[in-house]
């Protein structure tokens, strides 16, 4: 069964070496760590300082460095809020349910914007919600150190995550493609009442309201009371959020392929 | 092997306790029996068609039945196999496995616990995830998972 | 010497008088029993101890331990922490990462050991089952104060992604106090010894 | 012995300090105070303050030197942050420890579980009364020193054992009858080539065995009786590769499972007072002592710190063996320890003893001599 | 000494991680012993269940927390025969590179573990330095150390980054060099192989009964291994040789490892070489929306349903650092998949613990259970 064993040989029992052999290799070792150990001084020196990593790379037989490319390390998340659109996708993706969608101060009181509050107690680092972005705007950095002796001080406002972003960190520059054949989101006409829902919540504007001619009605027929205009949706501005969706009281709206 | 070869194999013994070899990509088929031919069912795949490893054993709530599978393998075909019968909601058990295979010990204690599906003359059916005691069922369908319930937290007394 | 401070006196309480109790004057007075001379000295010794413990403390509360010995001892405790050698899930690899060569925890006095007993901080580094939690806290019991506790990862914070699951405890700081959360999931080895680092200043600042 | 020794040096502080104080007051307290034996007392309460301290900070910076070899061996840095170059992290260590909270086991025994560190740490100290460190450093004229350091030195593991039977743990029940087994195991074959040195020294003294190496040191001629030795001394010592008394991957942490604090601090300092007592009988046997080739040998004597410092130098490195042998080899199982304990270093001792008898019959001993001496 | 039952956990250094090995010794001889699980049961399959299938991938990683890419290839293969999905050549290609390099660095958290319970102090640092290099590798393409959630259905998630497989290849020559420094320190010391040899015995026979798998089975001399016996992925494209020992006791899987590990670079090499010459996408480009992309809009919820998708069964097995594990999802049309099952190697290798464990000694526990290279959190899920 074991003929062609690759591993079977051991080998021979030296009782000459002894314990010689090991203590050999661990002197070698002992004489290589005198000129630079492979220890990182922590606080000190950091691997994601891209000059740190270029030195110790080029230590005598210490690739500490060799194989670590930091830019697009999963951490503490990057927040532009001038450019975030409050689509909720990133609160959407998130496995862990650590999003949520907070109002940030400024701005219309009437009609606040809503920007991602992370719960790093909860967060699983996934990078799912920075994929899901379509704007960019959430993105993940370098930064890793986020001990605190308070529980509620693991939970970044936006307001947070915008300093973060300010700080200039490497971010994650990985932008993930939109498969082509997304499916758009597609109108039933017979149900729409016109109510302007999902035109007023669209994050990106893309929904106009175009009028509908109104059909003639026999005297005595019911007549529908509706506002005689339609959404029509620009595909190609179209995030893909489904907030149309979700607040479309008449549930009209739905997934499907636009022939 | 393909299932044709496991069904002329087994229907041999079985007859029509046998109720079918289905085609499942990536193995030599998924025989279906009657859980009452359960020890045949496992006797004939491990003497006479030489599936000599149990990989896997596990069950399915469909909420008006339950369904237990087994995965086997065998060194002369290199193949696996999946056997499935399906058990009745209310009275959920079968005979285990483990006259035939040893290894069936962990699986079927694992799914006794975590499906409720009994599994007779199994030599020692207690807990083996689940703290001693623990009365549910978790992977059930009708048992729901909810966010935890906010706990108190405790400080430091000094 | 300080004042001595005398020993709070135990107030007597008399025993409330029974229901449908009445006072008899002709009852006989019962003489009390006199009290040897020695056992009241001996008493008063014993009352000394406690009073002059508590004085010397005092003393040393006063003038010593806010400047020298508090320090000291503070700068010893934040300098040797010794943390208990245990894995619980994702989050002890990691930990076991952080005394590899490269990142090295041993740089700053930290040492695993794996009796309770030699501990004096507690890194709960995974998740926390229902089923492991009282074993949990008995390993907290047994380890000596001072002592302190770190929740490495969200497992140990808050359940992580598993809080919704039937047989995960949502966060360790329902079992035992904790000092110092470190996010991350798990945290990387700079992250945990960032998180020590973070004790160390709060060891620093402690006036117990 | 001419020169200053150590003992006098105390000596003399201490009459000076009595016959001063003595000054102050009229005749019969001064005569008191200047009692010879209150002198004597004195000095030797002196003499002991000094070793102790030595001998205790002696063992720190042991600690300090082997947790930073250990660090280069395993290609980190070790203890670094505290102090300059960590060498204030074991004072760290333990202030911490003598902070913690002192508790006892409730089902263990009160007396053995308190009076067994005690005792094992009071055993390690005992033995630095006996070891002379340089020419100068004691009086220390008892004619069997080596033997009286081997006995105290071998009561350790009687005191472990006690200390593990009444902390009630399983655990460190079996590390305790590890320690026995092992200590039954090595005793002998450490014993023995022990006599091999007192056969070609023809002394039982320590220092008369290293003046006996002025000219050339044992470690060439009697080789294998070193390496009994090395090896005995790291079974009495506990140490990788015959640690198995506190085989951390099966025993907890051994005896010392359910000790904290305090005695778990007696327990740490007592195991390296024994591994420096271990390297310097080392040193002092087979190494040479504080002598040094080339040295005129009035020199040393007339100057008994250099030999104090040439001592510590050869018993670090020393020690640094000891460490090196931690760094690379694995530790050995219980009943292999006793195999190789009864089968083969007995064996090996018996014949070191024959070798030392036969060298010494030939008096050929400068032939195999390691270092031509000038005096001879 | 009287027969007496030793809990051996869930605190204990030879465990590595948190289960509880009780043992009846007599003196220092095992008579019998009874491992107790579940301390860390985290209920991943049934969490899955709430989860969609893309969303499973975060828990893949941390069900077996040494081997997470390995995991993900394991869920991902069942997960796209059950919803009909073929990723293109290259993801395939990246994802046995992830195999394979998860396989080293497994092998050497293995290694490390195993020698420090053996007492040797060093080689637990080389080990735990060595590996961080290849954790480096993972990082500069998925992002992270150890939860990776890299792998997607239909593909992986990203490219790999400019002048990766150069890095790879440096990696891979460092530790060519360093597996030799491994034997020296172990199979060069007379203590290390009168420890190990003829310890922990557990013959081919018993294997097959008791299930155990990977490079316990293959060092009792069984040559089987399913990346030549049941090639999933890319394995048929590939040349290596499985690595066999016949001792059948700690020393053999010891060999085997290592054996494991250079084979394991032999395989990267070719890998990366064919990586160098073929770019092309990574994820299938005709996928249902949700499934690729990791977007979850609002509205999801019978989503798949309405639009009838068709049902479908997954199984699939792949042979993990530890040995064979196995996975089977249930797809019923929905988002979520109806049951994940998921079968762990170590998980049968434990309960075997009575066959290799019974009439050693005490002291023997740890190097045996280090072979058997216990992972917790796949055990107890």
């Amino acid at each position: 069964m074991t003929d062609e064993a690759t591993a079977t040989e051991k080998p021979s029992d030296n009782p000459i070496l002894f314990v010689a052999k090991p203590m050999l290799t661990a002197a070698r070792q002992f004489a290589r760590s005198l000129v630079r150990p492979s220890t990182v001084v922590y606080p000190f020196e950091r691997l994601e300082d891209p000059a740190f990593r270029k030195e110790v790379a080029v230590a005598p037989g210490k690739p500490i460095g060799v194989g670590a490319i930091w830019d697009n390390y999963r951490g503490v998340h990057a927040l532009n809020i001038n450019t975030c659109i409050s689509c909720n996708l990133c609160a959407f993706s998130c496995p862990d349910l650590c999003i949520d969608m907070v109002n940030v101060p400024g701005g219309d009181p009437k009609h606040p914007k809503k920007c991602p509050q992370i719960d790093y107690g909860k967060c699983s680092y996934c990078g799912f919600c920075s994929d899901a972005c379509p704007e960019g705007c959430l993105t993940m950095t370098t930064r890793y150190e986020l001990s605190t002796p308070k529980r509620a001080e693991m939970i970044y406002s936006p307001t947070r995550l915008f300093e973060i972003y300010r700080t200039k960190l490497p971010m994650n520059p990985i932008r993930l493609e939109r498969p082509e054949n997304e499916d758009s989101i597609l109108l039933e006409p017979p149900l729409c009442i016109g109510c302007n829902a999902c035109s007023r919540d669209c994050p990106t504007n893309c929904i106009t309201m175009v009028d509908v001619t109104k059909p003639e009605f026999k005297p005595g027929e019911k007549q529908p009371r509706r506002i005689w205009k339609e959404p029509v949706i620009n595909d190609s501005d179209c995030v893909r959020c489904g907030t149309c969706i979700s607040v479309c009281p008449k549930e009209c709206l739905f997934w499907g392929t636009r022939k | 092997m393909q299932p044709d070869d496991v069904a002329r194999a087994l229907s041999t013994r079985l007859g029509d306790r046998l109720l079918g070899v289905e085609t499942f990509v990536g193995t030599a088929g998924r025989v279906r029996f009657r859980a009452d031919a359960a020890l045949d069912t496992f006797h004939s795949v491990h003497d006479e068609l030489g599936f000599r490893h149990l990989s896997m054993v596990g069950g399915i709530d469909w909420v008006d039945h339950r369904e237990v599978f087994y995965v086997v393998w065998s060194d002369d075909v290199r193949q696996y196999l999946i056997l499935s019968a399906d058990l009745p909601a209310d009275a959920a058990h079968i005979e285990s496995a483990t006259p035939v295979w040893e290894s069936a010990n962990w699986h079927e204690r694992e799914t006794w616990e975590l499906v409720d599906i009994t599994f007779d003359h199994h030599p020692d059916l207690r807990h083996l995830l689940m703290p001693d005691g623990y009365v549910f069922h978790p992977l059930l369908r009708s048992f729901k998972l909810h966010e935890p319930e906010e706990l108190e937290v405790k400080q430091r007394s000094v | 010497m300080g004042h001595l401070t005398p020993a709070t006196p135990v107030p007597k309480v008399a025993p409330p008088p029974a229901e449908g109790y009445q006072l008899m004057g002709d009852l006989p007075m019962v003489d009390q029993p006199a009290v040897p001379f020695i056992e009241i000295e001996t008493v008063r010794a014993k009352e000394f101890i406690p009073a002059a413990k508590e004085a010397f403390t005092a003393l040393l509360a006063e003038q010593g331990q806010a400047k020298v010995i508090r320090p000291t001892f503070n700068w010893a405790g934040r300098n040797s922490l010794f943390p208990l050698h245990w894995g619980l899930a994702c989050c002890a690899i990691e930990f076991a990462a952080a005394f590899s060569a490269r990142h090295d925890a041993e740089r700053f006095g930290i040492v695993p050991r794996s009796s309770p007993r030699q501990c004096d901080l507690m890194i709960v580094n995974g998740t926390v089952t229902w089923k492991v939690a009282h074993k949990l806290i008995t390993l907290y019991e047994q380890m000596p104060e001072p002592k302190w506790v770190i929740a490495m990862g969200n497992c140990a914070t808050g359940g992580g992604p598993f809080r919704t699951a039937y047989s995960v405890v949502p966060g360790v700081d329902k079992l035992v106090p904790v000092d110092v959360y470190i996010a991350g999931c798990p945290p990387r080895p700079e992250a945990m010894i960032d998180g020590i680092l973070k004790l160390e200043t709060l060891i620093r600042e402690r006036k117990e | 012995m001419g020169g200053a020794t150590l003992f006098s040096v105390s000596d003399t502080l201490a009459s000076v300090l009595l016959n001063g104080l003595g000054s102050i007051f009229p005749q019969p307290i001064h005569g008191w105070l200047t009692n010879p034996d209150l002198i004597l007392g004195l000095a030797v309460l002196i003499f002991g303050a000094i070793l102790l301290a030595a001998s205790m900070i002696n063992t720190i910076v042991l600690i300090w030197w082997e947790r930073k070899l250990l660090g280069r061996f395993m290609d980190r840095r070790g203890a670094m942050h505290v102090g300059y170059a960590g060498l204030l992290q074991n004072f760290a260590d333990g202030l911490k420890l003598f902070r913690k909270n002192t508790f006892r086991p409730r089902e263990s025994d009160s007396l053995g579980f308190y009076a067994g560190p005690v005792a094992y740490m009071v055993t390690s100290l005992i033995i630095f009364g006996i070891l002379p460190i340089s020419s100068g450093w004691n009086s220390g004229a008892l004619p069997l020193s080596l033997l009286l350091a081997l006995a105290i030195f071998s009561f350790a593991p009687l005191f472990i054992f006690v200390s593990a039977w009444s902390s009630n743990n399983k655990y460190s029940l079996m590390g305790g009858m590890r320690s026995a087994a092992q200590m039954i195991a090595y005793e002998v074959p450490l014993l023995l080539a022990v006599v091999a040195v007192v056969v070609v020294s023809g002394s039982f003294d320590l220092a008369t065995i290293v003046q006996e190496q002025q000219n050339y040191w044992f470690w060439g001629p009697l080789f294998l009786a070193l390496v009994v030795f090395v090896a005995g001394m790291l079974a009495e010592m506990e140490r990788i590769p015959f640690d198995l008394p506190e085989a951390e991957a099966e025993l907890v942490e051994g005896w010392n499972t359910e000790y904290g604090g305090m005695l778990f601090a007696f327990f740490m300092l007592a195991d390296y007072l024994r591994a420096l007592v271990g390297s310097i009988l080392v040193v002092l046997l087979f190494l040479g002592g504080w002598t040094m080739p080339g040295w005129v040998p009035s020199a040393a004597t007339s100057f008994p710190l250099a030999g104090i410092v040439w001592f510590m130098v050869k018993t670090y490195a020393v020690f640094g063996l000891f460490v090196w042998i931690r760094a690379s080899l694995p530790r050995v199982r219980t009943d292999q320890l006793l195999r190789i304990g009864w089968n083969r270093m007995i064996p090996l001792s018996l014949a070191s003893v024959f070798l030392a008898a036969a060298l010494v019959l030939v008096r050929c001993l400068p032939v195999f001599g390691c270092l031509p001496s000038p005096g001879v | 000494m009287s027969e007496m039952w030793l809990n051996m956990g869930p605190q204990h250094p030879m465990t590595h991680g948190l289960w509880n090995l009780r043992v009846k010794i007599d003196g220092e001889m095992i008579l019998d012993c009874d491992p107790e699980m579940g301390y860390l049961h985290r209920g991943i399959e049934k969490i899955s269940e709430d989860r969609h299938y893309n969303e499973v991938i975060t828990l893949m990683d941390r069900c077996c927390y040494v081997a997470g890419l390995a995991w993900e290839h394991l869920y991902i293969l069942a997960a796209e025969q059950a919803l009909h999905v073929t990723p293109p050549e290259r993801a395939d290609y990246i994802r046995a590179m992830c195999d394979e390099f998860q396989r080293i660095a497994s092998h050497l958290m293995w290694y490390a573990a195993f020698v420090q319970d053996l007492g040797l102090m060093s080689p637990f640092l080389y080990g735990m330095r060595d590996r961080d290099l290849v954790l480096d590798l993972f990082q500069s393409f998925t992002g992270a150390r150890m939860t990776y959630e890299y792998q997607r259905v239909g593909g992986v998630r990203s490219d790999l980054p400019a002048g990766f497989t150069d890095r790879a290849r440096k990696v891979l020559d460092w530790l060519d060099e360093r597996y030799v420094e491994y034997d020296r320190l172990c199979l060069g010391s007379t203590i290390f192989r009168e420890r190990c040899d003829d310890l922990g015995k557990l013959t081919a026979r018993d294997c097959i009964a008791t299930g155990v798998t990977g490079p316990m089975l293959r060092s009792a001399g069984l040559k089987r291994d399913l990346r030549k016996d049941r090639p999933y992925s890319i394995y048929k494209q590939l040349d290596f040789d499985v690595a066999v020992a016949d001792a059948a006791d700690v020393t053999a899987r010891y060999l085997v490892r290592m054996e494991e590990m250079r084979q394991s670079s032999r395989m990267l090499r070719q890998i990366l070489d064919w990586l160098d010459h073929h770019p092309g996408p990574v994820l299938a480009d005709r996928l249902p929306r949700w499934l690729g992309a990791p977007y979850a809009p609002q509205g999801r919820e019978g989503y798949l349903l309405k639009r009838n998708y068709p049902k479908g069964l997954g199984f699939s097995s792949v042979e993990e650092p530890h040995g064979e594990a196995q996975a089977y999802v249930v797809n019923e049309g929905g988002e979520h998949p109806y049951r994940v099952k998921f079968r762990s190697p170590v998980f049968a290798n434990i309960s075997a613990a009575r066959h290799y464990l019974v009439g050693y000694h005490v002291a023997d526990i740890p190097p045996i259970m280090g072979s058997v290279d216990v992972c917790v959190g796949e055990v107890d899920r």
